[in-house]
């Protein structure tokens, strides 16, 4: 896929919470073919702290409108940076990055996001959908406010949700929550979230020989396969997450699970 | 328009623009953002004799205008490079260098006699400064006996044009240079990186795999722009110099300070097609000043 | 709230937090800024034995995340300062520490001589790095016969804490620091300015006086780390961690690099508050990390 | 004098011309006593191009409505990003710092600014016009756009102004300026503005036996007389800028003149 350097005006930088915020960046231009799991190299502008760029996933396209939008978590001095953008604000991105979902084969799925890790997930909810795949979606999180997005992904299946202290949904990890006892009627798990989230998710997949698929979020440098800095190590050696990634079928990682 | 072509011993360069080993990967993961037949050349990623897998992840933090490396040399060896890469790119309408790295002195030999045949790489950079490998590398670079040794030994062995690069780890990079130059090098290039460090104050943990790592980007530049001058006034081949250029502002510098050409290394991760505009820029900079070939500005600071 | 004292050889300090030579004058020019006393110490500019003009103007470039300077040890000489400086600075409650500099190794002892009876003074620093000076300076910090050469002089002549003032543009530091402490020093600064240049493209001339100069500030802090942490392990006596330090995580860094006390520098310049917030900084981050004295951190990094 | 160091809110930020805008500042608290000819190290936020402070002189200061004023020229990353503060944003400054201009001894004087030299010159035609001191002012600049504030100096006293290009005032060299004929009738000149004018101008009066007193401005690092990157040769040896200047008698400097 043809990848670009463009610059993006923002159109919207919608607060959900304290913590996380989507931004809507439209161009002139028809915005490029990206695919779900995909991902930009954005560049942060003001703030000396920010030398690389921040990979940031396509959490969804409306290419009616020609809007890309990227749900952000708050996390250090980028990410900060990136919420104060406004509206009529440029915004420079590499993109799109990486590989995508494999959507082949399945007709029924389980999409898992924990945090801010459904950020890639809405726009796969919505591919999905689109391919007439039966979608089950469970969000998990530490509490109420990490939670994000359910109405939208309402739009494309059945939601469940976890919070560790219960403030919504199931109480507990999201591992635990009862759509898992399902977990064989699904072809196959699509999952984004913390690395130890991840971890135990595959391990439970595996018992049960449900296919399971997951993007990782390793530190990058370059996000186009030039620096072999956001290396994770496959069956088939040191692979690159931002080209050979950042999906990866758990089976060819070198999980100890 | 300026005349931008410099050369290298026998090698001619459209310009003086190449990038650097380790931050442009073969070239063709960057085609969509530039054209690279407008460059003067590309260096690709330090090849070794066997395939490397490299350091552990993690292998990058960001430090205050640049950034800490531990890829250790990660590539598919030289045998997949002649076989599977070197037909993919063949075609770029530049100059193909590969930078030549290793731990032994019969490795490097048995790399670069591989290279001769290949009639698209008209010259190596001799990677004698890798800070991120536990054996050789670095080592090689930071003595004048073993760098002038691993440079004869290769010099016999390689018949087309030899770039030696060296570290700036040391304490007397000119004297380097100079043991380089005797022993037969068409060429140095400077700088590698310099070896740093990184720790997350909250974890109480270095942040790379290999606790130390290699230092690259603008952070760099004022002491590469210093070792190009120091080196240049101390040897009569050319100086290919690099260390956090962003811009064609930076580049001109390094030609005022004595280098016949440049590469563009970390800036290539903030700005994908950077390389070009920098070609671009520096003419722009001789049209500006009425210089009508870019060599007038090589080591043509006024003191 | 967290002991923050330390001590190097017999010395105490209240906190682990000095002010780096060249970079707080004679400390009262920070009395409206600061409190002084609730610094762990000040090292004073550079001193020598006869009072010194330094370089010409321009001496100062600002560069990616730094800045080089070329100051070359201005100064009123030792005697002034005994006779006029130190009067006005030696109410201050904290450890007051003279750096030495010089080109001869009889000055440096003629310096130490005179400042073994000012009271108030209970240790130097004695600078073998200094590079922006013609004679000596770094060529004493460059090589491990002429360090410790001149650490045992004056290591004979001065009765009180002896810290040495280490170069980093050397191949092998800790070498170095290794010969320092053989010769009797009892602890080792690290690092002083690292060998820089800056050149104006319009002009095409060093913005300079000297051409070269020494680089400081935040882009050194990834090699000031790593060179702490080669020394700390190489070493016994104590080192105090300098380069790039503009927070207390900064500080924090160098602690857990092996570092037993820090120094402040270019970052007065950003904030002259900086130094005691580094010490308000340090104690917070003892308490949220339960820490109950701060040499825990010293060399407690996770490897 | 005490220092301090200070956030101060910008109040009003007014554009001149593309190069020139002048910042008001006030603060919550009294603004200290600042005399002219002094300067402030300012903090460039936002700007990953910017590392030291910047030092710019007071240009005028309303102590009954709590106000400084800046006047910046656009030079470079430093003082354009200053270009962009708006209304509420907040400026640290380091402030006040170095000398002052001598007023003693003089009943007649002249004022001489060139471009952005007018800077601190305002300031000190306020000053002198309190303590009823007859003052002329002389502004020059390459073009129109280069005399700043005359309107605002005519409060004090009379005002000559020379283009090079004619395009106000008088045509040529400010060292030209008709009023330099009267120079003898000046107890002492004020002069800040390009090195190369004052050197002409200080030339002028040291033939003319008139006192002369210029401001500098060297690049500084401190501002506060801690690092010694700001000296210029005087007949007592290499004095910082910043605290044994910014003004100096030309007597004292090793001008070759
Ligand atoms: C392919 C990919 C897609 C991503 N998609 C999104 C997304 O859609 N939305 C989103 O909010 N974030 C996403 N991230 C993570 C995002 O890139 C980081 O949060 C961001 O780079 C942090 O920048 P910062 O300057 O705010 O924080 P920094 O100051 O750089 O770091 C703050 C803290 O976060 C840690 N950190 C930084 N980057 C990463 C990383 N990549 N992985 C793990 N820890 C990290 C640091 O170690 C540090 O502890 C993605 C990452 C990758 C690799
Ligand atoms: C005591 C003092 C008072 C000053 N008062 C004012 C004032 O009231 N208004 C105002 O607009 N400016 C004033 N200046 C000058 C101002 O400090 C510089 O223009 C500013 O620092 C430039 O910053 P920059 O980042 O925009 O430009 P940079 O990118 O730093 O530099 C742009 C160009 O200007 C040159 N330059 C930078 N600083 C100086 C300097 N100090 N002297 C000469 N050339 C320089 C650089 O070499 C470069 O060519 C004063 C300087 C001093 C020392
Ligand atoms: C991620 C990365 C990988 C690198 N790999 C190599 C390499 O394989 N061989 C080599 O000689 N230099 C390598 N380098 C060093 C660069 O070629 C260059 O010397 C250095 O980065 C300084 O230039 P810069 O500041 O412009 O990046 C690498 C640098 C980076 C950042
Ligand atoms: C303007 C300036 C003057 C300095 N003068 C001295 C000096 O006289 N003696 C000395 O040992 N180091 C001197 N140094 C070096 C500092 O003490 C310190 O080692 C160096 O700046 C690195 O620390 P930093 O990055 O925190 O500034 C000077 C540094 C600067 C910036
Ligand atoms: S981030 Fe550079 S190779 Fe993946
Ligand atoms: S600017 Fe530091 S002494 Fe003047």
């Amino acid at each position: 896929m043809k990848k670009f350097i463009d610059d993006l005006t923002v159109c919207s930088n919608r607060k959900l919470n304290n913590d996380y915020f989507i931004l809507g960046l439209t161009s002139v231009k028809p915005l490029p073919a990206m695919l779900p799991g995909q991902f930009a190299e954005v560049k942060v502008e003001n703030n000396p702290a920010v030398f690389l760029r921040r990979p940031i996933s396509v959490h969804d396209v409306d290419y009616a409108k020609n809007i890309l939008y990227l749900l952000v978590k708050i996390v250090g001095e980028g990410t900060r940076t990136l919420s104060f953008l406004e509206t009529g604000n440029t915004l420079n991105l590499v993109y799109p990055l990486g590989n995508t979902f494999t959507t082949e084969d399945v007709k029924n799925v389980l999409l898992v996001g924990g945090g801010c890790g459904i950020a890639p997930l809405l726009y796969l909810a919505r591919h999905l959908h689109n391919l007439k795949i039966k979608t089950t979606i469970l969000l998990g999180g530490r509490t109420e406010t990490d939670i994000l997005e359910s109405e939208a992904f309402r739009q494309y299946g059945e939601v469940y949700i976890s919070t560790d202290d219960g403030s919504l949904g199931e109480k507990g990890f999201l591992t635990n929550n009862s759509i898992m006892a399902q977990i064989t009627n699904f072809d196959r798990l699509y999952c984004c979230g913390p690395l130890p989230m991840m971890k135990v998710l595959a391990a439970i997949a595996k018992q049960h020989q449900t296919d399971c698929e997951v993007s990782l979020e390793n530190t990058m440098a370059c996000g186009i396969g030039a620096c072999l800095c956001c290396v994770t190590p496959t069956t088939a050696g040191n692979k690159c997450v931002c080209t050979e990634g950042p999906v990866f079928n758990v089976k060819q990682l070198q999980w100890q699970i | 328009m300026a005349d931008l072509k410099v050369k290298i011993g026998a090698l001619e360069f459209k310009n003086p623009v190449l990038t650097a080993s380790g931050t442009f990967g073969y070239g063709h993961e960057f085609q969509d953002f530039l054209n690279i037949s407008r460059l003067g050349g590309i260096i690709v990623k330090g090849t070794t004799l066997e395939p490397r897998q490299g350091n552990p992840y993690p292998r990058m933090a960001e430090t205050p205008s640049g950034m800490l490396n531990a890829v250790g040399l990660q590539n598919k060896g030289i045998d997949v490079f002649i076989n599977e890469i070197y037909p993919q790119i063949k075609h770029f309408d530049t100059n193909i260098i590969v930078n030549v790295s290793g731990s032994k002195l019969e490795d490097y030999i048995a790399v670069v006699e591989k290279l001769n045949h290949l009639d698209r790489i008209p010259a190596i950079e001799l990677n004698i400064s890798c800070p991120n490998v536990k054996q050789g590398g670095m080592a090689f670079g930071t003595s004048c006996t073993s760098a002038a040794e691993v440079t004869k030994a290769v010099r016999a062995a390689y018949k087309k044009t030899l770039i030696v690069k060296l570290s700036p780890n040391v304490t007397n990079i000119a004297e380097i240079a100079k043991a380089v130059e005797d022993a037969g090098a068409d060429s140095v290039s400077l700088i590698n990186t310099l070896l740093g460090m990184a720790i997350d104050a909250e974890t109480r943990r270095p942040v790379l795999s290999t606790i130390t790592g290699g230092l690259s980007g603008p952070c760099i530049k004022p002491i590469a722009l210093r070792m190009v001058w120091q080196v240049s006034k101390a040897i009569k081949i050319p100086v290919v110099g690099l260390g956090g250029i962003m811009n064609a502002t930076d580049a001109v510098e390094f030609l005022l300070a004595g280098a016949t050409a440049v590469q563009i290394g970390t800036a290539n991760f903030i700005d994908p097609a950077i390389s070009e505009k920098i070609v671009d820029g520096i003419g722009e900079y001789c049209t500006r000043h009425n210089i009508a070939a870019v060599t007038e500005l090589i080591g043509a600071l006024k003191i």
